[in-house]
This record gives structure tokens, C-alpha cells and sequence, in this order.
């Protein structure tokens, strides 16, 4: 407990998370700060390049390890189960409709990159190692808890809009994903030699522009809580902070079931109980367009990810450690 | 200068809808079209900008089509299969056109 | 297809202006708009482009309404009061809408 | 509101001509337009989207100018000058515009 | 002299200035280079990020100082009161109506930051330390002169748009005052450590970003004057290199009645001497719409700020090294 | 042979040239990845910025070299040259409308500069030093190719567009032209000191930078052949190859004449093969309206510059060093 409280402390007073506080207050006080939309695009499009290609340069270094086939196909399995899970839960909790929960479920089966990257630099300051194949298995969650959102609601009746292989492409070949992938095989090809060539773009400046990109996601969720908090009654809410939690137990009992290191793990918490807000939206205006956009996207952006910033890493990270790290 | 009587229709649409817009136009053989980018908002759905949009999920777009009168109806059959269940509006207004043969 | 008079008001404006637009807009009932960026004009005041602004201040957005005819005056009015004293032009014209229950 | 009849002339034309055409249209004595991004289109020359391009060669805009009906066919044939060999399309309507002093 | 003319010389041919001569002269010769707004967006968020965690850094450093607060009120005072000394200065010197006259005076009360950006630059490269509250000092500046040339507008019975509540929020929170305070205090809470993290991101790169960002001021100014030039009567030409000499003194005097260090002085005198080209115009747009931007903008960022940057900043370190450096 | 073999493996395994085919894949297999145009815009302007800055240092290092001049006569010389020989293959190899056949000379007698930065960076990883005013010689063969296109038009009878002032002014002061020899300029009057205060600004990045414009390439020539392919047929395919390996030729007979290094010499043979796909289209768009621009785009950005990239660049090093390197 006491070592979640250091961490957790640690970590709220590190530039990123005050960076993304920042960006919050400038928001809720209406000021005009903003960040233009090419650049934040920009901002996250380097993330994913440097967290993919560092992720494939460790596998290069590490040789390939025994786990990663199962830790992917653990990762599919958690993202295509989690959504079950979370609708479950809104049917207990919220009094969402059947659409509107079956939308907000899959969100929470997918993941949240930017989290996935906060985490592991909170790993790297306090010196915990990760199977750098995680960002593969971060890139195969993001998907699968699509398909089982929407399998909830033809079984449901719903008329929705049925997967048409347009959508499965999107969904499947989204810019994130390759990106990820990609960059994760160009490190894997290039290995060491190659992160010599590009770390000072890659390594060194990046706590810096997560810093910024940040600032820009605390604007955009300080706006949307602006905006959308008076669609979150309280048992939604109340659902924003449980399922990340539920999310990352399930997590960790499959990361330590997979034989997992402790960042491992750690990093397959912080994935099971993050919530898509980039892939998983776009997926649900084409499939699902009577669903409310505020829900999910308030729920996800303004409540779940902020907690697992602030709160939910340090969590995570301090049970990894304590349970995995024997 | 010698012009021709055309209709010119805008359809705002979500972004992510967009191909799936154009490529039922091109289906219903509509081949000319612009599309136009669009800040923000405000609709029965609320407001928005994109200022305050992660993911392209909110961002609109306009589709401008410019076409001969008697092929309007085609258009607006097409343009409704895609727009129906969505947010969007589509409106029709009348102009005139140079260069006729374009169309 | 069945279609409903409209008209179709385009007010360009300058962006530090837009919300003021919008919100008075806002009060007097009318809540479908959408906002178009605009890259540089010219007028009586001179020519402008985005390219040449260091600040927001030059800034230039188009701010387009449809709405039902009956509704045109009090639109006209509240859109007046702000852009009175501002440069910026207001241009109306008909147009017919799908989905008229959307207005 | 006191309103004035006008014309509204848009006119798509690719980014490299914009200052050609506004020229002319300077020449012709017309003081007044606006321009407004395009992010892509389809036409008889194909489709084209600002995301594939690394020039500015294959970019348009729209250049939106509203005028006294009168100097309407002035304004045509500057703008045609400039058009002729080159793609895009101009289209004219009607419109009412407030504050007609200004024009 | 000697010292003066030859940090001049240094100055103007260091990399930042010959980048914005560069911009100036593209801009003149009317080449299409041009930078995008997004990006040169995006840097001068850096930029002032950067400059505002430094200070902070450095105040969590040093410890907090007395002078601080007297710093604040000082600054506050000075940008209160240019503005009427400016008013005074055109009538005198132009015949500008008092619209115009009042909007010009609101610019040069309030502040450039990257004159001062550029200022603190010169400083470091000459091995000069200066307090690092002279950012918050610099925030601090931006909005009084506003509503000084309001108040004078409305004495002249002139009928101002009056100030309402979001034009207000407007100035008080505009983007990068809440940017600059904001990453102030981030870098005061995180101290030396928050800045290990991300020095290789704001102290490296920042001379680089500085000069493209720089390039593109000299783009706009030289597109300013290419464009607006016509509108500048010899008398307001000359005011644009009067007033900021005017304003420096009336800095020169607080700086050292404060009893700042010769950094500190310096920079006093440079945020007295600039003029603003963001916040200022955007405001006076709102409030004196019939106030002619053509004047404002091009004396403020064709004349003043081109003089600040080459002649104007090497004067004021030499004058405040010989004054305050005793 | 060997030489080129091992070069082209290393070469074809970099991070450079991975994320260009990443971007490609990408494209062909229509995920929605993309890059800001307004990011990409800030790249390039970053690129060329770094390559004339220190190409401009470099100079100043080496004292000013009597092939200065004739390197830049015999560059101007080659760029008008090249579309006469291009427009005479063209007649020969496909059966192109003199029109189309002109605007595509024009293309291969100008230059691509990204092409020209990835050989800097095969050269420097190679430790192959080049003169440095080669940057220089860049920027002088971007437009004289342009006006033999015309005179070829003009000559044949056809209607096009005379050369008026304006287009004439573009041409010569079109963005990367100026950016480029400003940035020389810069480099070469700040020198080694300038050179040091912006160092960790425009060295280290560079390669990460470099990766990520040609992800950005990737994706545009991606979905350049995805829409253009079907234009080219056979012949003119050939041409996109065949025509770059001549135009190294030429650039190898010139650069050896001249007496340059081996760097130099790869260089010119670099300049020389490759095609433009920024100033030259925009200039045949305005003054050949009704040439078709899918065929010089697809042709330029989608064959010529993937096979200079991937299989051009290595041949050419290897070849230069092998002959140039006695
Ligand atoms: N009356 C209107 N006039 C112009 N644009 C509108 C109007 N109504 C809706 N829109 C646009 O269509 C979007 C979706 O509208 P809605 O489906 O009503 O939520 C809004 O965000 C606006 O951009
Ligand atoms: N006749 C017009 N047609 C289209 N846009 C115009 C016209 N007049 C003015 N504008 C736009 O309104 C802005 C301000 O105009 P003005 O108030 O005349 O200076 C211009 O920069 C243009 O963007
Ligand atoms: N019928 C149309 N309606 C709207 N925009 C059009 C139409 N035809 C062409 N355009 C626009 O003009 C551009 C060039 O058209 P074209 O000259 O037909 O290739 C297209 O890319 C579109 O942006
Ligand atoms: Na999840
Ligand atoms: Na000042
Ligand atoms: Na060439």
C-alpha cells in the first residue's frame, strides 16, 4: 500500500501527468488554448513510431521469446471477453440502453495506446523491464472487442448496420494498428544498429512530447467533460472507474498465468483496463450511428482515462510488482 | 456568357461516412463532386468542433455535387440510402452552370 | 424524393467573432449550424490570407444556417447585432432539404 | 431585414491558378471574394484527395464571390479567361445579401 | 558603444536572426515559401512551454525570492501604464484618430514573448543569468495594457464595445498566458528533476526550433509589409522605433529600483519594449472593431519587432550590463 | 558488383528506406494511416533547412572551392540538357503525346531533393564526405529543366501557355529553392559556431526525421500507383528506370570532370537521375494545363524515386567509388 502511495505520488507530480492536468483546468476554464489538430496528429503519430520501434528493437536484442505467440492470443482472447464482461456490468450498474452499452462495452475490450505509453515510461523511471512484444500484443487488442460489441447486439435483434468488409478493413487495417506493427518490424529488422541511427529522434525527446501530446489530450478531455458530463448519470460513472479495475484483474491473472515479467504484467493490466478512444468511436459512428457519441466518448476519454493516468498505473504497476515480482 | 440551369447539392456528412457517400454516388453514375472541410457544428445531436475531437469519429465533411437537373433524383436516392441512419443535412439549390458539357 | 423549402443563410465572419455569432444565435432559437474555414478573401478592407496571420485575429470563418423560411427574420436579426460594427458579408438563399423534421 | 438580389459565383480551380484568377478579377474590378479549402473531388480528370498529394499541383480551392447582378457577365468572363484550359467548374445562383453597400 | 556594436554584430549574425532575415526577405521577394499554421503553431507552443518550465525550474532552483511578488506588480504597473504614455507619444508624433491611436497604445503595453524568448537566448549566450520569474513576470504583462486603452477610449466618449465578461475571460486566460503560467508552475512543482526528464526535448532542440519559427515571423512580417506598408506615415514609422526605446528606459528604472540582477534588468526592458502581435490584435478586433488592423499589425510586427530582435535586444543587455552591472 | 550488393542490402535494410516501404504497404493495402499534410510540409522544411545549413558549414570549414562555380554552371547545364535526351527516349520508348512527353522531361532534368538527402545520409553512414556546395548545385538544377520542357512545347507549334513573369518568378523563387540557398547562406556565414548552437537541433534528429517524410512518401506513392498505375503502360514504365541510370551517367561524366570527390560525384549522378515531384508539376500544371498529370506524378514519385531510393542510390555510391575513387 505504501509503496502504491509513493508511486502514485511520484507520478502525479511528474511533468506528464501535471502537463495532462494543465491541459484539463485550461480547458474547464474555458481558455482558448489549443493545440491545432495536424499537430497533435503529428504528436501521436511519433509515439506510435518510437513505442513500436523500441518494442521490435528489444524483441531484437532478447530473441525471440516462447510467450509472445500466447501473449498475443492471450491479448485477442482478453479484448473479444472484455466487452462481454463490461456490458454485463452496464446492465447491473447503468440503465443505458442496449445499444449504448453494447457501444460503450467495446470500447473498454480495447485499448487506450497513450495509456500503454504513459505506463511504460512509468516502468522506465523506476527501472522495471518489459517484453518489448507488448506493443504487438497492444496492437492485437485493439480490434477483436469490435467484432464481439457488435455480436452482442445482432443477438440482440438490433438492426445493426452488419459488418461489411469496408468496416472489417478499417477496423483491421487502421492507421494505428499498421503503424504500430510496422514500426515494431522495422525495429525488430534494424535491431540495435538501426535504434543507434534514430535514437536521438526516438528516445531522448520523447518524455518531452508525450508531455505536450498530454497537455492536448487533457484540453480535448476537459472540453468533453465540459460538454458531455451531464450525460453521465452516476451509476455510468461509478462504471468509468470499476471496469478499468475488473479489466486489469483479469489482466493480471493472464499475465501471470503467460509467465510474464513483472513490467509484462504490469503493461497487460494497464491494457485490459484501458479503453479505446481513437479506433473504437470511429468503428461505432459507421456501425452503430444511433448509439450517443457522448457516452462513450466522455466515459472513455474525460473518466476512465484520466484514472488510469493518475491513479489506476501506479495501481497496477505496485500489484505487478507485488504478486509477480516473487 | 452562355450558362446552363444545374442543381447544386451539399450534404454534410460524418467523415467516416464519406467513402462510403462517394462510392454509392459513383455507383449511381454521379462522378463529379468536391468535398470541403468543415470546423464544427450544431445540430439536434449537440455541438461540436474539431478542436475537441481525439479521433476523427466527429469530424464532418461537406460533399458538393453540382448536377443536371433530371439526374437530381438519382443522386438524392443514393445520397439518402447512406445519410438515413446517420447525422447530416442535405440540401438542393438551383444554379447555373459554365462549360455544360462538363456534366 | 420528397423535399421542404428552406433558406440558406452564409455569413462570413471573423473568427474572434464566431462564438459571439453562434451564441446569439443560440438565443434566439436557432440550434443547426455549421462552420466553414476559410483561407483568405479580399474586400473593402484589403486582402487577407491565413498564410499572412501571425495571430487570430485576421482570421476569417464562414458560419452557414439553413432553416425554415418563417424562421429567416428573427435569424437576420440576431445575426445583425453582432455583425453590425465587424467586417463580413451575410448572403441568403433558397434552397430545398431532405429530412425537413430535422429543422 | 432589408435584403438586395445578388449573385453568388463559386468557382473550384486548382491552388496554382487562385492568384491568376483573383488578378483577373481585380482587373475586372471585382473587390470582393472569398476563398474556402478544398480536400478533394472527383471529376472527368479523376479522383484526387489532398492527402495524396506531396505538391501543391493537384490542390484546389473554391473561390466564392457574391456581386451586383449587373457585373455578373464581367465577372464570367474574367473568371473565363483564367478557367478555360484548365480543370474545375463555376457555378452561379442567386442570392440576397444584407448590407448592400458594401458590394 | 564598443560592447553595444559589437553583441550587435554577434546578434545579427547568429543563426536566429539570419533565419528571420531570411523570412523577410522571401517574404519581399514574394516567393511561395511558406511555413504552415499548424506548425508554426505547434512551435510556439513549444516555445513557450519551454521557456516557461526553464523559469520554473530555475525558481525551484534558486528558491523563492522577495522580489517576486513586488516583480509582478511592477510588470503589471509598467503594462498598465505605456499604453497612456503611448497615446500621448501619437498624438504627438501622428495624426492617427484616437481609435486608431488607443489600439496602437494597447500593443505596446503589453508584450512579445518571443522578443523575449530571443532576449533570453542573447542572455545565455553571453553567460548571463537572469530570474527565472521573469516569465511569470512576462504573463503578467499581456492583458493590463488592454484594458488601459479601453479605459482611454471610453474617457474619449467614444462608443467602445464595452468590455463584457467573455471578452475579459478572453484576455485573462488567452492561450499562452495559461501555457506560459501554467508550465511555470509544472516546472516549479518538478523542479531539476522533472526537467532531467525532459531536458534533451526543451533545452536542446530550442535554438533550432527558435530559428525556424523565426523564419516564419520573418515571413509574415515581410508579407505584413509588403501589404501594409502604405498605410505608415513617417511619423507613426518613427513612433515604431521611439516607443520601444521609451519603454526600455521606463524598464531600465523598475529593473533597477527592483534590484534585479543584470539579466533580470535587461529583460524588463524587453518586455517594456515590445509589442504585441497575438493577444492584443485579437482583442482589439473584438472590442475596436473599427480600428484599422493595417496600422497596428505592421507597426508592431514590420517595424518594432524586427527592431527589438536586431538592434533593440543587444542595446538593452549592453545598457542594463553597464547600468546594473555594477 | 559485390560492393553494390552489400551496399544495397544495408541500404535496403535501414530504417530510411523500411518505413518508405512501410508507407507503401500501407497504401496499396488502403489503411487509412496518414500523415498531416501540414506535418509532412513541417518536415520537409526541417529537411531542407538541416541539408543547406550544413551544407552551407561545410563550406566555411573547407574555405570556398574554385569548382564552386563550374559545379553549379555544369548543374545548370545538365538540368536543361536532361529533358531534351528524356523527351527523345520518350519518342523512342512509349508512344506519349508530344505534350505529356514534354511535361515528363521536364520532371527528370529537375531534381528531388528528398532523394538527394537520403544519399547524403547513405554517404555520411558510408563516411564518404562530399562538398558541401553540392546543396547549392541542388537548388540551381530545380528550374532550367523546366524551361527546355517549354521551349520543347513552344518549338513543336503547340499552344502552351508562354512563360509569363509570374510563372517565371515561381519557378525561380519557389520555396525549396529559396529555403535551400537561405539556408546555405546561413550556414556558411555562421559557420562551425553556428553550427554548434543548432546542432542537437538539426544533426541528431535528422535520421529519425528522414523516417518518418519517407513513411509519408511511402504512403503518397502508395496511393499515387494504387489510383495511376493504370496509365503507365509498359514503355513508359521502362522509361522510369531506364532514364535515371542515364541521367547517372551523364552526372558521373560531368562529376569526374569537374574533379570532385567520390561524395560529389555520387551526388551529381543522384541530382542527374533523379526526378522532381514538388516544383515541377506545380510549373506544368500552370503553363500545360492539358498535359496529364497522372503520368508525370505516377511515374516520378511512384517508379523513379522508390527505385533511386532503393536500388539508384547504391549503385551510384558504388560506381562513383569505383571510378571517381582512384
Ligand atoms: N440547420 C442546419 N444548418 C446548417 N448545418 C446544420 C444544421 N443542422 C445540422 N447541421 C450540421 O449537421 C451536423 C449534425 O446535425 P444533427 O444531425 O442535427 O446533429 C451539425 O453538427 C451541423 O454541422
Ligand atoms: N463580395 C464578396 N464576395 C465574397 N466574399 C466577400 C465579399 N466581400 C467581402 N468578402 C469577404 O469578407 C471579408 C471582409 O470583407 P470587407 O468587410 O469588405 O473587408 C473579405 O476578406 C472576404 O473574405
Ligand atoms: N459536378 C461536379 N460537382 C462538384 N464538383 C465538381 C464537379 N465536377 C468537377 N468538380 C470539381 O472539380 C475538380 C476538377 O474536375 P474535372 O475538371 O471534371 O476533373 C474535381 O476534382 C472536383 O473537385
Ligand atoms: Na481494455
Ligand atoms: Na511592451
Ligand atoms: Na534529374
Amino acid at each position: 500500500m505504501d509503496q502504491i502511495l509513493s508511486l502514485a505520488a511520484t507520478n502525479l507530480l511528474s511533468p506528464i501527468i501535471l502537463s495532462f492536468a494543465l491541459g484539463v483546468a485550461a480547458a474547464l476554464a474555458r481558455s482558448d488554448l489549443n493545440i491545432p489538430e495536424a499537430v497533435a496528429k503529428g504528436m501521436s503519430i511519433y509515439l506510435l513510431f518510437a513505442i513500436g520501434f523500441k518494442g521490435g528493437v528489444s524483441v531484437a536484442d532478447h530473441g525471440i521469446d516462447a510467450k509472445l505467440a500466447s501473449s498475443l492470443l492471450a491479448g485477442i482472447f482478453l479484448s473479444a471477453v472484455l466487452p462481454l464482461i463490461a456490458f454485463a456490468l452496464l446492465q447491473v450498474m447503468s440503465n443505458l440502453s442496449r445499444l449504448d452499452a453494447a457501444a460503450v462495452a467495446a470500447h473498454y475490450g480495447s485499448i487506450s495506446i497513450v495509456t500503454f505509453v504513459a505506463a511504460t515510461s512509468v516502468l522506465e523511471s523506476g527501472g522495471i523491464v518489459a517484453e518489448g512484444y507488448m506493443v504487438a500484443v497492444a496492437a492485437a487488442m485493439e480490434a477483436p472487442a469490435i467484432l464481439s460489441a457488435l455480436w452482442l447486439i445482432s443477438r440482440g435483434g438490433a438492426d445493426a448496420r452488419h459488418m461489411d468488409p469496408d468496416l472489417m478493413r478499417e477496423i483491421m487495417l487502421n492507421g494505428s494498428i499498421v503503424l504500430l506493427v510496422g514500426s515494431f518490424a522495422i525495429g525488430w529488422i534494424t535491431g540495435a544498429e538501426g535504434l543507434a541511427r534514430i535514437e536521438s529522434f526516438i528516445v531522448s525527446p520523447f518524455q518531452g512530447v508525450l508531455c505536450l501530446f498530454l497537455l492536448d489530450m487533457g484540453l480535448v478531455a476537459g472540453r468533453g467533460l465540459r460538454g458531455g458530463s451531464a450525460v453521465l448519470k452516476p451509476g455510468v460513472l461509478a462504471f468509468g472507474v470499476v471496469m478499468p479495475l475488473v479489466g486489469a484483474s483479469l489482466g493480471l491473472v493472464t499475465g501471470m498465468l503467460l509467465g510474464l515479467s513483472v513490467g509484462g504484467v504490469a503493461l497487460f493490466m494497464v491494457l485490459s483496463a484501458s479503453a479505446s478512444y481513437i479506433a473504437v468511436p470511429a468503428a461505432m459512428r459507421v456501425a452503430l450511428p444511433e448509439a450517443n457519441p457522448s457516452i462513450y466518448l466522455t466515459l472513455s476519454l474525460g473518466v476512465t482515462f484520466p484514472f488510469n493516468l493518475t491513479l489506476g498505473i501506479p495501481i497496477y504497476v505496485s500489484v505487478a510488482s507485488a504478486l509477480a515480482g516473487g | 456568357m452562355q450558362t446552363h440551369q444545374a442543381k447544386r447539392v451539399a450534404i454534410i456528412i460524418e467523415q467516416v461516412m464519406q467513402k462510403r457517400l462517394t462510392d454509392v454516388m459513383t455507383e449511381a453514375g454521379v462522378t463529379g463532386w468536391t468535398v470541403l472541410p468543415v470546423l464544427g457544428g450544431s445540430g439536434r445531436s449537440g455541438a461540436w468542433s474539431r478542436e475537441g475531437q481525439v479521433s476523427r469519429a466527429g469530424s464532418m465533411v461537406q460533399v458538393v455535387c453540382v448536377i443536371r437537373p433530371e439526374r437530381l433524383d438519382t443522386l438524392l436516392d443514393a445520397a439518402f440510402r447512406v445519410v438515413d441512419r446517420h447525422i447530416g443535412i442535405v440540401s438542393i439549390s438551383d444554379c447555373e452552370v459554365l462549360r455544360a458539357e462538363r456534366f
